[in-house]
C-alpha cells in the first residue's frame, strides 16, 4: 500500500501534538524541547513530501529547517534561558486546564472550518490544512497566554513550523524555500530582538510588564 | 358719493366725540367709584381741568434726559389716538374701517406700550425702570390672551377686522355662546391690565414702588405729561369702545343711513355708562394684587381664551 | 521592456551599500538622487509596463508614481531633517536609516508591481522589518518598545497573510495545475469563478487579517501609534503613506478574487461583510481615540487608522464608483498625509527640533507665531484632513457616502456618525495649534524654502481631487471598474 | 457642478447682496475668509446640483467656522460639530428618494445649521464670536441659506411626496425655537448673545409659517400655503434687513465701548445719536412694531395661524390656538427685549465711563446700517408691493395658489399717525406754554453720587439683569431648564458629551492595553471571524 499520506498524517499529527502540549507546560526549557521535536518532525515531513512529490525545493525547506531550527533556534534560546536563568517555572497567564480547554476549542474550528471548504479540493490535503491550521492557532494562542518573551517567541516559531507545514503540504507550490527563508529571516530577527533587549540595560527582565510600565505612563 | 360723504361725516364725528367724551369717561369712573366709597369725589369735569393746567404748566426736562425725551409721548399718544380712531363707537362702517384690523389694534397698543416703558428708562431713573420691567412683565401675557381670543371672533366673524366681527355679532342670529363668553371673561382681564385699573394698577396711587403705568412717566411734567394723561384716557375708552361694539354690538348706527345715527348715539352713550358703572363696581369690590399675582391672573384669562376656541369647535360639531 | 525592474530593484540592490559607506550627509544625497532616478522610472513605466512576475497594471502604474514622488518629496524634506541636526544618530545608525529608507521604497514598489502573491507577501515583509529597523534607531526606551510592539504584531499579520496566501493557492491550483499561475493575480482572476469558492473564502479572512494588520484597521492596529510616533519621522510618512497603500491595495485585489468567484457562482461569500465590520470598527474606535492625543504624530497616526478604514469601508460597500471613491481617498489622502508630517516636522524644527518627543500638542501650539505660513499650511493640512470642502476628500468621502446611500443604507449611519466624530476630534485641535498662545520664549523665525512642498502637495491633492486630469480620471476608473 | 437660478434662489440672492455689501462697507475689506463665505453661501444658492449645492454648504460651513475660530476659540468646536451633523444629514438626504425619511434629514440638517429647536443652542454662542460684520451676515444671511435648503427640497425637491405631518414637525420646531429664543433674548445681558437669541426667534417665525404652508399645501388648502408663505418670505427678507443692521450696531458700540453687556452700557444716544437712531429702526423691526419693517410678516402669519385653527380636528384647534398664544408671548417678549437693548443701552445715564466717553461709529458703519435701513423703508410702508415681487415664488412653491391681498394698509395708518401727530403738535404750540427748562433729575431718593461718578452711580438705575427680573421669575422658571440653561443644553447637549466622554474613556482602555491584550485582540477577531465562517459554513 502506499505510505505516503499516512506518514504525512502522522508526522502532521506528531507536530500538532507538540504544538498542543506546549500550552500545557510550564517550564521554558520543556517548551524549547517540545520545539526542537516539533522542527525536527517538520524537516522530516518536509523531507518525506520531497521524496514523494519529487520536488527538489522541498528537500532544500526541510535542510534549513532542520539545520537552523532543529538545532540552531533551540542551542540559542537554551543559552538565553541558562545566562538569564530563566530555568524556574514560568507563570501563565491562565490556569493549564483552560488554556488547554481552549486549545481543544480552536482545534475544533480549525476543523470546522476546513473541512466542509475543502471539499472540491485534493481531499489529502484537507488534513493536514486542518493540522496546519490548528498548529498555526495554538501557536498563536500560546503567543496570547504566555508573559515571557522567550515564551512568546516559541509561540511564534510554532505558528511558524505550522505555516511551514501548510507550505510543505500544498502540492507543488512554488517558493517554498524561498517562503521558509524569508520567513526565517523574521525568525532571526526576533530572536536577535530578544537579544537586544536583553543586551541593552532598558528592561531588567524580558517580562514584557517591563514595556507595559512605559506604556502606561501615558501620552 | 353720498355715502362716501355720509361716511366721511360719521368717521369725524366719531372722532370728535371720542376725542372729547374720553376725559368726562375717566372723570364719571372716578366720580362713581368715589360715590359708591362713599366720598364725593371730584366734580366730573375735573379731567378736562387737569389736562388745561398741564397746559399752562413749564415743562421741564431732567438733565440726564437723551434727546429722545420729548419723542416718546407724541409715539404713545399718536399710536392711541390712532387706535381711538379705528374701533368703531357709535357706527359701523366708517372710513376707518377696513384699516381696524385686530391685529393691527394688538400693535398699535404695543407701539404706544413700548414708547411708555422707554420713557420710563429715558432719564435713568430707579422706579421708572422697575415700572417698566413690571409693565413688560404684564404685557406678554395681556397680548397673548388678547391674540387667543381673537381666535373665537375670527372662526364665529370670518373677518378679522373690528368692524367686520361687530357687523357679524349684531346680525343676533349668532345668539349667546359659550365661547363668548369665555372671551368675554378674557377680554376684560385683559381690559383692566391695559388701563392700569384695579387690580392690576391702581390709578390713583402714589406710592411709587407700588405704581405701575404711573411711575414710568414720573419725569413728564408738562406739555409731555399731558400727552401721556390723555392718552391714558383715551386707552380707557378705546378699551370700553372696544368691548361694547364687539360683545354688544347691538343697536349700533349704520355709517350709510343718517337717520340711524341718533339712536346709536344714544345706545353708545348707555353702553358707555353701563360699562363705567360695571367698572367702579368691579373695582371697589377688588383689592390690588402682587406684583407676581397678575400673570396668574392674565394666564386663567388666556385660558379661557384657549377654551373659547375649543368650546366653539365643540359647538361647531355639535351644531353641525 | 519591463521597466518596473529597475524601478524595483534599483533601491533595492543600492540599500545595502548604503548600510555600509558614506557620511550621513552623503547618505542623504544618494538617496535624493537614487529618488530621483526611480521617480523617472516609474513614469516611465506607463510605456513599458512589462509582463511576467513583475510587471505593472494600471493600479500599479497610478500608485508607483504616487509612491515614488511621496518618497520624493520625502526624500527632499529628509536634507533638511539630515542637516539639522535633528536626530542624534551614531554614523552606523545613519547609515542603516538610508539603506532602511531605500528598503521601504523598494519592497512597497515591489509590492505595487508584483503579479504573483507570493512575491507580494515577501514585499511586505521587506518592507516590514525595514520599518522596524527604522522605528527601533533612536534608541530611545520607548523607541524600542515601539519597534517591538510593531515586530511582533507585524510578524504575526505576516504569517497570517501567509498562510492565506498558501490557501489561496491551494484552492486554485485544482483548477490552474500546480505552479506559478496559480500564484499569478492575472491568471488568477481570469479564472476566479472556477477557484474553490469556500477555500478562497477562508484564505480571505486570512488576508484580510495580515494585511489587515499593515493597514493597521482596528482591532489589528495595535502596532500604529507608537510606531509613528517613535520613529524619525521621515519614516513615520512613509509608513502612514506608501505601506498602508501597499497593503490596502492587496486586500482590494484579493477582495476583486473573491467578488469574481461570488459572481462566477464559485460558491465564495461575498467579501463585503468582512470588510464593512472592521472598516467600521477602525472609524468608530478611531473617533473617540483621537480626542485624548497630546502628541501631534499619535493623533495623525489615529487619523491614518481612520483613513484606512474609510477605504476599507469604500471597497466593501463594492461597485466601480465605490471602489473609484476608495481609490481617490487613498491618493488625496497619501499626499495630505505626507503634506502634513512634513510640515509638522518643519514646524517642530522651528520648535526646536524634529527628533520624537517634540510634538505635543502643548509644545507645537500657536505656530502662526512661530512662522506665519507654516502655522497657515499645518492649519491647511490639518483642515484636509476632516474630509471639509475645499479639501479633497470631500469629493472622495461624498462619492463613498452616496455609493453607500444607494447601495446598502442602514450601514450609511455609522459611517457619517463616525466620519463627523472624527471630524470634530480632528477640528478642535487646529484652533489651539495654529492660532493658539505659543510656548513662551517663541520668537518669529524664517521658514526654509523647503516648506513650498508642503504647499505643492496640499495643491496636488486638491488638483486630484477637484480637477483630475482626463487621463488620470480615465485610467483610475478603468482600474476601479475592472476591480469592482 | 452646474448651477441655475430660479425665482426663489433669486428672492435669496436679494436677501443676501444688501447685507455682504452692508458688512463689507462695516469691516472695510475683511479678510479672505469673510470673502470665501459670502462667496460659498452665493455658490449655494446658485447651485444648480446636489454636489454643487453640499459643496457650497459645506464650504460656507467651513469658512464662517473659521471666522468663528479666529473671533473666540470656545464655541468654535461646537459650531464645527454642529456643521459637520447638519452634512452628514443633508448628504444622505439629496440622494435619497422623496420620501419622509429623507424630508426629515433634511429638516434636520438645515435645522441644525439654521438654529431651529432644539438644535439651536449652539448659535447664541457661535454667532457673537466673530467681528461684527461677519455675525451680521451669519445672523442675516446664513441662517437663510439653510432656510433656502428647506424650503428647496421641502416644497420643490420632494413636493410630491409631501406629507401634512412634515408640516406640524417643522411647526412644533418653529414654535418651540421662537418661544425659547424670545426668551432668552429678554433674559440675556451680552448685546450679540441678545441678538442671536433673537435670530432664533425669527428663524421659528419663518419655520412655524413654513410649517403651515406646508401642512396646507399636502392638505389642498392652497390659498393658505400661500398666506403663509407669504408671511414667511417677508419675514426672511425684513428679518435679512434688520438684524445685520443691528449686529453691526452692536460691533460699532464694542468698537466705541470695549463692551457689549448691556449692564455697562447706558446714555449712548448722547454720544452716538446718529447710531441710535439706526438702532432704533432696526429694534422696531425686531419688535415687530406698526409702520416697523416687522409687523407686516407678523401680521400675515398671526392671519396664518388663526386661518389654519379653522382646519383639521380638534387637536389641530387646540394646538394653532396654543401656537397663537406663544406667538402672542413671544412678540410681547421681543417688544420687552427692544425696550431693553434701547431702554438700557441707549437711554438713561451711563453705567461706565467707556459708555459716557463713545464717540459715534465709523463712516463705514453707518454706511451699511444706512443702506439697511433705507431698504428697510419699502417693506415697513409698502409690504404690498414687496409681496408683489413674492408672487413669482410663491407661485414656484405652491403652483396655482391666489395669494389674498394684504389687509394691513401701512400707508394709510402712516398717513392718520402723521396727521394726529401734526394736530398734536400744532395744538401744545398754539395753547400750551413754550419751551422746557433743564432741571436736575430726581435721584429717587438716593443721595448725591460721588466725585467720580459724574453722571451718577450706577447702581441707582435699573440694569439689564434686574430689568429682566419679573420675567426671569415668572416665566423663564417654568420654559428653560434649571438656573435659566437652555433646555436643548441641559437636556440634549449635556448627555450626549455624557455619552462621548465614557465611550471616549473605554477607547483609551483599549488603548492603553499592554501588547498581550493586543495580541489578543487580534487572535480573538479572527477566532470569532472562523466561528462565524464555520457555522455560516456547516449550518
Amino acid at each position: 500500500m502506499n505510505l505516503v499520506y499516512p506518514l504525512a498524517h502522522l508526522m502532521g499529527g506528531v507536530i500538532l501534538l507538540c504544538a498542543f502540549s506546549m500550552l500545557s507546560q510550564r517550564r521554558l526549557a520543556a517548551m524549547i524541547t517540545l520545539y526542537q521535536v516539533q522542527a525536527l518532525t517538520l524537516s522530516a515531513a518536509a523531507f518525506w513530501q520531497g521524496f514523494a512529490q519529487g520536488a527538489g525545493d522541498l528537500y532544500l525547506t526541510g535542510l534549513i529547517t532542520l539545520a537552523i531550527k532543529g538545532i540552531l533556534l533551540p542551542m540559542g534560546m537554551r543559552q538565553i534561558v541558562q545566562r538569564f536563568n530563566m530555568v524556574r517555572a514560568v507563570e501563565t497567564t491562565m490556569p493549564v486546564g483552560l488554556s488547554m480547554i481552549l486549545g481543544v476549542g480552536l482545534i475544533g474550528i480549525a476543523v470546522l472550518v476546513v473541512l466542509p471548504t475543502t471539499v472540491s479540493a485534493v481531499s489529502l490535503t484537507r488534513e493536514d490544512l486542518a493540522i496546519s491550521l490548528s498548529v498555526v492557532l495554538l501557536g498563536l494562542l500560546v503567543m496570547t497566554l504566555r508573559r515571557h518573551a522567550i515564551a512568546q517567541v516559541i509561540g511564534f516559531l510554532s505558528t511558524e513550523n505550522g505555516l511551514v507545514l501548510a507550505a510543505t503540504g500544498m502540492p507543488g507550490m512554488p517558493f517554498v524555500a524561498e517562503l521558509s527563508v524569508a520567513l526565517l529571516v523574521l525568525l532571526a530577527f526576533l530572536v536577535i530582538g530578544v537579544f537586544l533587549f536583553r543586551i541593552r540595560e532598558h528592561f531588567d527582565t524580558l517580562d514584557l510588564v517591563g514595556i507595559e510600565e512605559i506604556e502606561r505612563r501615558g501620552r | 358719493m353720498v355715502l362716501f360723504f355720509l361716511r366721511l361725516v360719521a368717521s369725524l364725528a366719531h372722532i370728535a366725540l371720542v376725542f372729547a367724551l374720553a376725559p368726562l369717561l375717566l372723570g364719571l369712573v372716578t366720580k362713581l367709584r368715589a360715590r359708591l366709597l362713599g366720598r364725593r369725589g371730584p366734580p366730573l369735569l375735573q379731567p378736562y381741568r387737569n389736562l388745561r393746567r398741564l397746559l399752562h404748566k413749564t415743562t421741564l426736562v431732567p438733565d440726564t434726559a437723551t434727546d429722545l425725551y420729548p419723542i416718546w409721548p407724541f409715539v404713545s399718544f399718536t399710536a392711541i389716538a390712532v387706535a381711538a380712531m379705528l374701533v368703531p363707537g357709535f357706527c359701523l362702517g366708517l372710513l376707518t374701517s377696513d384699516l381696524s384690523d385686530f391685529i393691527t389694534l394688538v400693535g398699535l397698543l404695543a407701539l404706544a406700550r413700548g414708547a411708555a416703558m422707554l420713557a420710563g428708562l429715558e432719564s435713568g431713573f430707579g422706579f421708572g425702570g422697575a415700572a417698566a420691567a413690571r409693565e413688560a412683565l404684564f404685557s406678554v401675557f395681556a397680548e397673548a390672551a388678547l391674540l387667543v381670543v381673537l381666535v373665537s371672533f375670527v372662526l364665529i366673524a370670518h373677518s378679522p377686522t373690528v368692524d367686520g366681527i361687530a357687523a357679524a355679532f349684531r346680525t343676533g342670529h349668532i345668539g349667546i355662546s359659550v365661547s363668548l363668553g369665555f372671551a368675554l371673561a378674557a377680554m376684560l382681564a385683559v381690559a383692566l391690565t391695559e388701563t392700569g385699573r384695579i387690580p392690576t394698577d391702581n390709578p390713583s396711587g402714589h406710592l411709587e414702588l407700588a405704581m405701575v403705568h404711573e411711575a414710568m412717566l414720573l419725569e413728564y411734567s408738562g406739555r409731555f405729561l399731558l400727552l401721556f394723561e390723555y392718552a391714558a384716557m383715551l386707552r380707557l375708552m378705546v378699551w370700553m369702545c372696544l368691548i361694547g361694539t364687539v360683545f354688544f354690538p347691538f343697536g349700533m348706527a349704520r355709517a350709510g343711513e343718517i337717520l340711524s345715527w341718533p339712536g346709536g348715539l344714544v345706545l353708545w352713550a348707555g353702553k358707555l355708562g353701563v360699562m363705567a358703572v360695571a367698572l367702579s363696581l368691579f373695582e371697589i369690590g377688588t383689592a390690588k394684587m402682587r406684583v407676581f399675582r397678575v400673570p396668574e391672573f392674565l394666564g386663567v384669562a388666556m385660558l379661557l381664551g384657549v377654551l373659547a376656541g375649543v368650546f366653539l369647535f365643540v359647538a361647531a360639531r355639535i351644531g353641525a | 521592456m519591463n521597466l518596473c525592474l529597475p524601478a524595483v530593484f534599483l533601491p533595492l540592490l543600492a540599500a545595502p551599500a548604503m548600510g555600509v559607506f558614506g557620511t550621513r550627509a552623503q547618505g542623504a544625497v544618494a538617496n535624493l538622487v537614487l529618488n530621483v532616478i526611480v521617480f523617472g522610472f516609474t513614469i516611465a513605466v506607463f510605456f513599458g509596463p512589462g509582463s511576467g512576475l513583475i510587471h505593472a497594471d494600471g493600479l500599479g502604474m497610478i500608485f508607483g508614481v504616487l509612491t515614488s514622488f511621496v518618497s520624493l518629496m520625502t526624500a527632499l524634506s529628509n536634507l533638511s531633517f539630515v542637516w539639522g541636526g535633528n536626530e542624534v544618530l551614531s554614523l552606523r545608525r545613519w547609515r542603516v536609516y538610508h539603506a532602511m529608507c531605500q528598503v521601504v521604497l523598494g519592497s512597497t514598489l515591489l509590492g505595487l508591481y508584483a503579479d504573483n502573491i507570493g512575491l507580494l507577501w515577501v514585499a511586505v515583509e521587506g518592507a516590514t522589518i525595514a520599518a522596524t529597523l527604522g522605528v527601533s534607531l533612536p534608541r530611545t526606551a520607548s523607541a524600542l518598545e515601539a519597534a517591538w510592539k510593531y515586530f511582533i504584531l507585524g510578524g504575526v499579520g505576516i504569517a497570517l497573510a501567509l498562510f492565506g496566501t498558501m490557501l489561496v493557492y491551494l484552492a486554485a491550483q485544482p483548477a490552474l495545475g500546480p505552479g506559478l499561475p496559480a500564484m499569478s493575480f492575472a491568471a488568477l482572476t481570469e479564472h476566479a469563478s472556477k477557484l474553490d469558492g469556500s477555500l478562497l473564502t477562508l484564505a480571505f479572512v486570512f488576508l484580510l487579517f495580515g494585511y489587515g494588520t499593515k493597514a493597521a484597521l482596528v482591532p489589528l492596529h495595535g502596532w500604529l501609534p507608537d510606531a509613528y510616533a517613535e520613529g524619525p519621522i521621515p519614516l513615520t510618512t512613509a509608513l502612514s503613506t506608501l505601506m498602508l497603500n501597499v497593503a490596502l491595495i492587496a486586500i482590494l485585489r484579493y477582495r476583486h478574487l473573491m467578488q469574481a468567484n461570488f459572481a462566477g457562482g464559485g460558491g465564495a461569500l461575498q467579501p463585503g461583510v468582512f470588510l464593512l465590520t472592521l472598516g467600521l470598527a477602525s472609524l468608530l474606535l478611531t473617533a473617540f481615540s483621537l480626542s485624548r492625543r497630546r502628541d501631534a504624530r499619535r493623533f495623525f497616526g489615529f487619523s491614518s487608522v481612520e483613513h484606512s478604514g474609510i477605504a476599507v469601508f469604500a471597497f466593501g460597500i463594492g461597485g466601480a464608483a465605490a471602489i473609484f471613491g476608495g481609490l481617490l481617498h487613498m491618493l488625496v489622502h497619501t499626499l495630505v498625509k505626507s503634506a502634513l508630517f512634513q510640515a509638522l516636522m518643519r514646524g517642530a524644527a522651528l520648535r526646536g527640533s524634529a527628533a520624537p518627543g517634540n510634538y505635543g500638542f502643548s509644545h507645537l501650539r500657536g505656530m502662526v507665531h512661530s512662522n506665519k505660513y507654516t502655522g497657515w499650511l499645518l492649519g491647511a493640512c490639518v483642515f484636509a484632513l476632516t474630509g471639509l470642502p475645499p479639501s479633497g476628500l470631500f469629493a472622495s468621502e461624498f462619492i463613498i457616502i452616496s455609493q453607500t446611500i444607494q447601495r446598502d443604507p442602514y450601514v450609511s449611519l455609522p459611517l457619517g456618525l463616525g466620519l463627523v466624530l472624527c471630524a470634530v476630534a480632528i477640528i478642535r485641535n487646529i484652533g489651539p495649534l495654529v492660532f493658539g498662545h505659543a510656548p513662551p520664549h517663541t520668537k518669529h523665525q524664517k521658514a526654509g524654502i523647503g516648506i513650498n512642498l508642503v504647499g505643492l502637495q496640499l495643491v496636488l491633492a486638491f488638483m486630484v481631487a477637484f480637477a483630475m486630469p482626463w487621463f488620470l480620471l480615465h485610467s483610475l476608473s478603468s482600474v476601479a471598474a475592472a476591480l469592482q | 457642478m452646474h448651477l441655475r437660478l430660479d425665482a426663489l434662489s433669486v428672492l435669496f440672492l436679494c436677501i443676501l447682496l444688501p447685507q455682504i455689501v452692508a458688512s463689507a462697507l462695516a469691516e472695510r475689506r475683511g479678510p479672505v475668509t469673510f470673502w470665501v463665505f459670502a462667496a460659498a453661501m452665493v455658490l449655494t444658492l446658485l447651485a444648480g446640483d446636489a454636489f454643487t449645492l453640499i459643496f457650497g454648504f459645506e464650504l460656507m460651513s467651513a469658512a464662517s467656522w473659521l471666522l468663528v475660530l479666529r473671533g473666540d476659540a470656545r464655541p468654535a468646536t461646537l459650531y464645527a460639530g454642529i456643521a459637520m451633523f447638519s452634512a452628514a444629514c443633508l448628504i444622505p438626504a439629496v440622494f435619497l428618494p422623496a420620501s419622509s425619511l429623507a424630508f426629515m434629514l433634511v429638516l434636520l440638517g438645515a435645522g441644525a445649521k439654521a438654529g431651529l429647536a432644539p438644535l439651536h443652542s449652539w448659535l447664541p454662542r457661535a454667532h457673537p464670536a466673530p467681528p461684527a460684520g461677519v455675525s451680521a451676515l451669519m445672523s442675516g444671511g446664513m441662517v437663510k441659506v439653510s432656510l433656502y435648503i428647506l424650503i428647496r427640497y421641502g416644497f420643490i425637491e420632494f413636493g410630491a411626496a409631501a406629507q401634512p405631518w412634515w408640516g406640524s414637525v417643522l411647526i412644533v420646531a418653529g414654535a418651540a425655537s421662537v418661544l425659547i429664543g424670545a426668551l432668552r433674548a429678554m433674559l440675556e445681558v451680552e448685546l450679540k448673545t441678545m441678538l442671536a437669541c433673537s435670530t432664533v426667534e425669527h428663524v421659528g417665525l419663518i419655520a412655524v409659517g413654513l410649517g403651515i404652508a406646508l401642512r396646507a399645501k399636502a392638505m389642498g388648502n392652497l390659498d393658505l400655503a400661500s398666506l403663509a408663505l407669504q408671511g414667511a418670505l417677508l419675514c426672511a427678507v425684513a428679518h435679512g434687513l434688520f438684524k445685520p443692521m443691528l449686529f453691526l450696531g452692536a460691533g460699532a458700540v464694542k468698537n466705541a465701548t470695549g463692551t457689549t453687556s448691556l449692564d455697562w452700557l447706558g446714555g449712548l444716544m448722547r454720544g452716538m445719536p446718529r447710531l441710535g437712531m439706526l438702532m432704533l429702526v432696526g429694534a422696531a423691526g425686531m419688535a415687530a412694531l406698526p409702520l416697523g419693517p416687522g409687523f407686516a410678516p407678523e401680521f400675515l402669519l398671526l392671519h396664518a395661524v388663526i386661518r389654519a385653527a379653522g382646519t383639521g380636528g380638534i387637536l389641530a384647534r387646540i394646538g394653532f390656538t396654543a401656537l397663537l398664544a406663544g406667538l402672542g408671548l413671544s412678540a410681547a417678549l421681543a417688544l420687552g427685549a427692544v425696550v431693553r437693548l434701547i431702554g438700557i443701552g441707549f437711554l438713561g445715564r451711563p453705567r461706565s465711563l467707556h459708555a459716557a466717553a463713545a464717540e459715534d461709529a465709523k463712516r463705514g458703519t453707518l454706511a451699511g446700517m444706512g443702506l439697511l435701513a433705507v431698504l428697510c423703508v419699502p417693506v415697513a410702508l409698502l409690504p404690498g408691493v414687496v409681496l408683489g415681487m413674492l408672487e413669482p415664488v410663491i407661485a414656484l412653491l405652491a403652483p396655482n395658489s391666489a395669494p389674498a391681498p394684504l389687509s394691513y394698509a401701512p400707508l394709510s395708518l402712516g398717513i392718520l399717525f402723521a396727521l394726529t401727530a401734526g394736530a398734536a403738535v400744532l395744538g401744545l404750540r398754539r395753547f400750551a406754554v413754550r419751551g422746557t427748562r433743564e432741571v436736575a433729575a430726581w435721584t429717587g431718593g438716593f443721595g448725591s453720587p460721588p466725585a467720580w461718578l459724574p453722571f451718577g452711580d450706577p447702581l441707582t438705575q435699573p440694569s439689564a439683569t434686574g430689568f429682566a427680573e419679573p420675567v426671569r421669575r415668572a416665566i423663564a422658571r417654568g420654559l428653560l431648564a434649571p438656573k435659566g440653561v437652555d433646555p436643548a443644553e441641559a437636556y440634549l447637549l449635556l448627555p450626549l458629551s455624557k455619552v462621548s466622554l465614557r465611550l471616549t474613556r473605554v477607547a483609551e482602555h483599549i488603548r492603553r492595553s499592554t501588547m498581550r491584550q493586543r495580541l489578543a485582540f487580534v487572535f480573538g477577531a479572527l477566532v470569532m471571524f472562523l466561528l462565524a465562517l464555520g457555522l455560516g459554513e456547516g449550518g
